[in-house]
C-alpha cells in the first residue's frame, strides 16, 4: 500500500511537470512562465478550492467537531513559529530577526501543497471534508503575529519607518490576495450551494487539475531558481530546517490527530497544512513588517527546500502518518 | 527653460506604498513609478517573476522637483532607506515650464 | 417572481464574485488581477460571445424586424448622448467638454453589463435572439461621435495637435479590440455555423459563465478603485447622474419596445444595452479626440458608479420593464 | 476532395481568426493580446501536443520504421538550411550572414503550423501517428547547427563578444521553453499513459481547438505586424524565398515520403515540417549566436510570409501531396 | 567622450504614437520607451491595471540626441503637452559614439 | 553628498545576462534592469508583443557607481556594442551614501 503512494503520487502528472520545472531551473533553462499569466493561474486556484469547499460546507452543519480542529488550527499556526524560532536559533547560525520571519513562514501554509495533498487522497480514494479549505485559510494569518512577536522581544523600540500609514500591515495581512480570494471563495460557494456551482464547474472543477499541471510547471521553475540563488546563503543547519521543521510539525500534528480520533482524510489534510510553508503571503507581510530579515534566506528554504520535499515525499508520508493515526 | 531637481529612487516593491507617502508629505507635485525586471547588488542577481510573492521586486520612482524642497524629500528617504532595500541618486534637469514643478 | 429574480440574479456566482472584488477595494486591499490576464479574458469572453451570437444568426433569416431593431439601437447610441449632455449641464457642474465626453459613454454600451443581463435571463428561462449581439457591436461607436458633435459645437477651431495622423482616430474607433473581436467573432461565427462551433464549444461555450466569475472580480477591484480614487472630484449632480441616466435610458428603451411588440429576453438585453455605459472603448477615444476632458470624470462614473448599478440592481429592474412591455 | 478540403481548411474557425487578426494589424488596428497571456497560452499548446504524443507512444511499441522516419526528420532539418542558404544567395542580395541566419529558420519547424495541419487532417478523418510529435521536437534544433556552419564559413575567426559565456548558447539552443516543455511533456505523457492523462484531459484536450483559436487571433496579429514593417528591408528574390522555399522542402519531403511509403496522414505531417519555419526558438538562438544577422530579415520572412501562406493554402496542398505519395 | 542631450518625456499612453511622430519628425535618431506603472499628479494617485481602457497609462520616451535639433524638439513637445498630460525634463549626457546620435 | 556616475545602458534582451556579466565583471556593486515596450532606431519603430520569440526586445540597465570604474566599463561595453543593438551615456549624478555604490 505505501510503496504504491509513494509511486501514485510521484508519477502523477502535476508532480512530474513540477519535476520538469524544477529540473529546467536547476540546469539554469532561461525558459519562464509569464507571471502575470502564472499569478492569473494563482488566483483562479484559490477560486476553485475555495468554492469546492464552500459548496461542501454547505450541504452539512456545523458541528462542534469543526470547531476543535479549527481550534487546533489556530493553535498550531500561532504556535509552530516559536518552535521553529528555538529551532533555528540553535540549529543555525541566523540572525534573531531572519529566525523569527523564517518561523512565521512554518506557522503558516501552502494552499498548494495543500491542494496536491487533496488530489493524491482523492487519487487513493481517500475521503476529505470541505470544511478542511477554511482550516487552511484560518492558518495562513496567525502565524505573521506569532513571528513578529517573536522578533520584537528584547529588540530596542525602534521608531516608525518614514512613510508607513497605521493600517497598512493589517491590510496586507487580512486583505492580501490568497486570503480575500480563499475565504470569499469559501463564502460564495457556502451561499450558492450546489445549484450555483453546477453552472460554473466545467471552469472551476473539470479542468482543475490540468490547470494545475501548468501551474506547477511554474511552481517546479520557481523552487528551482530560488534555490541555485539562494543556498549558498544558507548553512547546513539553516538548510537541514527545511526538512526537519515540517517533519516535526507533521510528527506533532499526527499525534493531535491520533488523540482527537480525526478521519484519514482529514488528519492528513492538518498534517499536509502543519507541515507546509507559506511562500506567498507570508513574504509579503515580512517585507513591510519586519524589513530587515532577509527575504533571500526565508524564501530559498520554504520554496526551495520545503515546498518539493512536502510535494514529493512529504505528501505521500504524511498520508500515511494519517492512516496509521486513523486506523 | 528652468533648472529643476530630479530624483531617482529605486526601491523594493513592498516599499512602494511608504515611498509614495515620503514624496507627497514632502510637497512634491508629481512622481512617476516604473516596474524593474531584474537587477543586482548584495553580489546577488534578482528576476521578476521567480517568486509570486514578489517581495523581491523593484520599482523605481522619477520625480522632477524643485530644488527648494530637496532637504526635506532626502531627509524622509534617508529614513526609508534605513529599513528598506534601494538606491537613490539626484541629478539636474531642464524642463519647459517652471509652475509645473 | 420580481423578488425572486432580484434575489436570483443578486445571488448568482458572477454578481457575488463583483461584489467581492468591490468590497475587497473599498476596503483597500492591495490584491489585483494581473491587467494581462485580465485583458486576455476580456478577449475570451468577446470572442464567445460573438461567435454564440454568429451561430445562431446563422441559423435564421435576417427578417426586416431585425432592421427595425438596428435603427433603434442606432438611433439610441447616437441620440442618448444629447439627452445626457443636457442633464449634466443641468445638473452637474461639469464643463462643457467634460459632460460632452461623458455623454458620450452613456451613449454607447457595455459588453459585461449586457452578458450579465444574458446570464440573468438565462437563468430566468427567458429566451433571446443572437442577433441582440450584433445591436451591441452597433451600438458601441455612433455614441462616439455625438460626443465629438456635443463638444465641438461652439468650440473656437483649435489647431491640430502635434505629432496627430489623418486616420487615427477613425482606426482608434472602428478598429479598437472590441469592434475587432466581437464583429470578427460574430462574422466567423455566422460562416461556420454549428458545425465550426461544435469543436471550439468546449472551450467557448462550457466555461463561459465560469470565465465571468473571474473576470468580474477584477471588474468589482477595478470598479471599487475607481470610486475610491475618484469620487471626490464629482459633485453630487453627476454622482446621481450615473444612476438616473441608465434609468432614463431604460424608461425611454421600454416604451420604444413596447411601441415595436418586441419579444420580452430581446427587449430586455436592448434596454439594458440603452442603460449601460462604456468604460473600454469610449474613454480610449476621448482620450485621442478630447485630450481637455478628465478621464477621472467619465471613467469614475461610467465604471464606479453605472456598472455596479447595471450589474446589481439595474438588471433584475431592466428585465421587469421589458416583462411589463412585452406582457 | 482537394477543393473540398482547401474549402473546409480555409473556412475552419482556427484559420479565420488567424486572418482576422492579420486583417486587422494589417489595416494599422492597435489591438493587441497581451504578450504575456499569449505567452501563456503557447505553453498550454506545447504542453498538450506534447502529453498528446506522448500517451499515444505509450499505446505502441518503437518500430524501426520510427527510427528510420527519425533519421530523415533529423537529415532535413540539418540538411534544409544549406539548400535555403544557396537559393538566398542567388536570388536575394542578403549578405553571408543574414542569408545563413535566415537558412537556419527554415531547417527548423513551426509547431504551430504542424498543430494546425493536425488539426485539418483530422477534420478530414486522416489518421496521424503519436511520434509524429517527436519528430517535430527533433527537428527544432539541428538547424540551427547548420546555420552557424553556414555563418562561420569563410568568416574571419572573431574574439568573443564580450560578457559571452560557455555553455550560454548550449542552453538557449536545448534549454529553450519549447524544447523543455515539448520534450517534458511528450515524456510525462509517455510515462503517465492513458490513466494519468484522463484527469488532466478536460483541460489539454477538450479545449484545446479553441484555445488555438485565441491564439491564432495573436499570431495573426504577429504576423500582419511583422510584415507590415518589414517588408520594405527585404527584395523581391527574398519575399519569394518565402513561398518557393516552403514548396521546395515539402516537394523533397514528398518524394522521401513516397520512397519510405509512409502512410498519407504522417507523410503530411512531415511534409508540413519540412515546409514550416521556425519563428520562435531560432530567432532567440541567433540573437546570441549571430547577432549581426538582422531580426527583421530573417522574422519578416518567417512569420510575416511563410506562416500565413503554410497556415492558409500550404496546409490542404501538403495534405494533397501526401494523399498523392501514398495513394 | 561626447555630450549629447537626454530628453526624458513621461506622458499619457494614448498619445504614444503622436510622441513617437514628433521625435521623429524633428530628426531624432532613435528613442526608446518605458511602460510607468503607477504615478502621483494633480493630487492624485493612479495605477496601471485599475482600468482596461488603459487610457490613464502614462509611458516615457528615452531619446538621447544632437544638441542641434533641441530647438525643433521642445517647440513640438510644448504644442503636444498643450493637450496631452505629461512631464518633459532635458540633461546632458556623455556617450562614445557620436554618429549614433 | 557624493558625486557619482550614472550609466544608463539600452540593449536588446538577448544581451541582456551579457551585460549583466560585463557589468559584473567591472566591479560595479548594483545595477537595475527595466523592460522597454517599444522604440525607434535605424528608421524603424519596434513594439514590445509583436513577435514571441521576443528577440526584438529591448531593456535598460540603470548603474551608479564610482567614477574610478568607469574606463573598465566603458571599454567592455564598446566591445558589447560591436556586436549587439545598443545604446548608452552617461552622467553625473548625486547620492547619500558612499559607500553604497
Ligand atoms: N514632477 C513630476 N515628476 C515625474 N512625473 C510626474 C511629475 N508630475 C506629473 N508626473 C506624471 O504625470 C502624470 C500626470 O500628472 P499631471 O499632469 O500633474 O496630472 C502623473 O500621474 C505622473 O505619472
Ligand atoms: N538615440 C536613442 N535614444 C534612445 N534609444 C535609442 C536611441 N537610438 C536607438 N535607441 C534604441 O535602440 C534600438 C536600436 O537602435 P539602432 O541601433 O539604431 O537600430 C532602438 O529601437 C531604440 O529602442
Ligand atoms: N549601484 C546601483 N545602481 C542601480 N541599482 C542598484 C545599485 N545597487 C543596488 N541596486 C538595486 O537595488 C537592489 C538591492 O541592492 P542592495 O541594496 O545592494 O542589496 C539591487 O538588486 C538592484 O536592483
Ligand atoms: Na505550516
Ligand atoms: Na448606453
Ligand atoms: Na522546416
Amino acid at each position: 500500500m505505501s510503496a504504491e503512494l509513494i509511486f501514485s503520487t510521484l508519477l502523477s502528472p502535476i508532480v512530474l511537470f513540477f519535476v520538469l520545472g524544477l529540473g529546467a531551473a536547476l540546469m539554469r533553462s532561461q525558459m519562464t512562465v509569464p507571471q502575470s499569466f502564472a499569478k492569473g493561474l494563482a488566483i483562479y486556484l484559490m477560486m476553485a478550492i475555495g468554492l469546492k469547499g464552500g459548496v461542501e460546507m454547505s450541504k452539512t452543519a456545523l458541528t462542534p467537531e469543526i470547531f476543535g480542529i479549527a481550534a487546533i488550527a489556530l493553535i498550531l499556526s500561532l504556535g509552530m513559529p516559536f518552535l521553529a524560532y528555538m529551532m533555528l536559533r540553535v540549529t543555525s547560525k541566523m540572525s534573531r530577526i531572519d529566525a523569527a520571519a523564517t518561523a512565521g513562514h512554518y506557522g503558516s501554509i501552502s494552499i498548494v501543497t495543500f491542494v496536491a495533498a487533496t488530489q493524491a487522497l482523492e487519487l487513493a480514494g481517500i475521503v476529505t471534508s470541505g470544511y478542511m479549505v477554511a482550516m487552511a485559510a484560518l492558518m495562513e494569518v496567525p502565524a505573521i503575529m506569532s513571528a513578529l512577536i517573536l522578533a520584537r522581544r528584547g529588540m530596542k523600540k525602534s521608531g516608525e519607518v518614514a512613510g508607513s500609514e497605521k493600517g497598512e500591515l493589517f491590510r496586507e495581512v487580512f486583505l492580501n490576495a490568497s486570503v480575500v480570494v480563499l475565504v470569499g471563495a469559501l463564502a460564495i460557494g457556502w451561499i450558492t450551494g450546489e445549484a450555483g456551482m453546477s453552472k460554473i464547474s466545467p471552469f472551476f472543477v473539470t479542468p482543475f487539475q490540468g490547470v494545475l499541471c501548468l501551474f506547477l510547471l511554474d511552481m517546479g521553475l520557481n523552487a528551482g531558481r530560488g534555490l541555485r540563488q539562494g543556498w549558498r546563503q544558507l548553512d547546513i543547519g539553516a538548510l537541514s530546517f527545511g526538512i526537519t521543521m515540517p517533519l516535526i510539525g507533521a510528527a506533532l500534528t499526527t499525534a493531535i490527530c491520533y488523540a482527537m480520533g480525526l478521519s484519514v482524510g482529514d488528519a492528513a489534510l492538518l498534517i499536509t497544512l502543519a507541515a507546509s510553508a507559506s511562500y506567498i503571503a507570508v513574504p509579503a507581510a515580512m517585507r513591510l513588517a519586519l524589513p530587515k530579515a532577509q527575504p533571500s534566506i526565508y524564501l530559498t528554504l520554504s520554496l526551495g527546500v520545503t515546498f518539493p520535499f512536502n510535494l514529493t515525499l512529504g505528501i505521500p508520508l504524511y498520508i500515511m502518518l494519517a492512516q496509521w493515526a486513523g486506523g | 527653460m528652468f533648472t529643476k531637481k530630479r530624483l531617482e529612487l529605486i526601491i523594493e516593491k513592498p516599499a512602494m506604498k511608504r515611498a509614495c507617502r515620503v514624496l507627497e508629505d514632502a510637497g512634491v507635485k508629481g512622481y512617476t513609478i516604473f516596474p524593474a525586471m531584474g537587477g543586482y547588488g548584495n553580489s546577488m542577481r534578482w528576476q521578476r517573476g521567480t517568486d509570486l510573492s514578489a517581495s523581491r521586486d523593484m520599482v523605481m520612482f522619477i520625480c522632477v522637483f524643485d530644488a527648494d524642497i530637496i532637504t526635506k524629500v532626502s531627509a524622509e528617504l534617508e529614513n526609508l532607506f534605513g529599513s528598506h532595500i534601494g538606491v537613490l541618486s539626484l541629478s539636474d534637469v531642464a524642463v519647459l515650464r517652471d509652475d509645473k514643478f
